[in-house]
């Protein structure tokens, strides 16, 4: 294993232990909603349901008809907010 | 050298974990909505059958009754008048 | 037309169709000579006709005046037998 993907697999362990991925992933979460992504996406899921009719739809197809308009949905402040937290956390952990 | 490579890998470490974090939460968020649009969409559409199947048998028990109050009407009315005339004979 | 009155056309398209909605008719009236709806009703236009006078009386007149106790006198347990019907019928006939 490189001097990097050992440094890598310590850092993951030590975000798991402490419980900071599951924050992150706690956040995001909380500002999908706060920034409206995720009624965006419910309203986009019904307009597929809509389009092609229920009967023909499972949550396989919805998932992926969704997805890739579900990412381009995720404002970049969310995408900033969230690296930045990320990086606040491995600096206050300069041990890491 | 060292600290500037540490810094290289850290910025690195940080936005591959944060484009991960967001595809994990991505993924789980758009499987747990498209299937709970798909089980409302169910609920939604079982409901209307169930409304729109009671109409149609109300107007069907409405059509039936109309029909039928008015030819058992008639045929009485038809039956009295005949028994009058008979009577007055 | 309204998502209601689709489904509504739907469902009457299909017992017609397969000729269910005459047999329910049928059904109806036989139900309702077995459980004496015929005999009631009978005897409530005859009191009708007997205090009104025969020669006040029209067909249309009588027809307003036992309608609504017509519809009253169709026991319950009839219209849900009825409602039973069409959705077994629907249940193994129709993709709505």
């Amino acid at each position: 294993m490189s001097k990097d993907s050992q440094m890598r697999a310590a850092i993951n362990q030590k975000l798991i232990e402490m419980g900071e991925r599951e924050r992150l992933k706690e956040l995001l979460r909380a500002k999908l909603v706060e920034c409206g992504w995720k009624d965006q996406l419910k309203a986009h899921c019904k307009d597929v349901i809509r389009e092609k009719g229920l009967e023909h739809v499972t949550v396989e197809d919805l998932v992926t008809e969704v997805t890739p308009k579900g990412r381009a949905l995720v404002p970049d402040s969310v995408k900033k907010e969230l690296l930045q937290r990320i990086r606040a956390f491995l600096a206050q952990h300069a041990t890491l | 050298e060292e600290a500037r490579l540490h810094e290289a890998f850290l910025a690195q470490f940080s936005f591959s974990l944060c484009t991960e974090i967001i595809h994990e939460v991505l993924d789980e968020t758009v499987k747990e909505t498209a299937t709970s649009e798909i089980q409302e969409a169910l609920n939604e559409k079982a409901e209307r059958v169930a409304k729109c199947t009671e109409q149609v048998c109300r107007s069907l028990v409405e059509e039936t009754l109309n029909v039928d109050i008015a030819v058992l009407v008639e045929d009485l009315l038809e039956a009295e008048l005949q028994r009058i005339h008979k009577y007055i004979k």
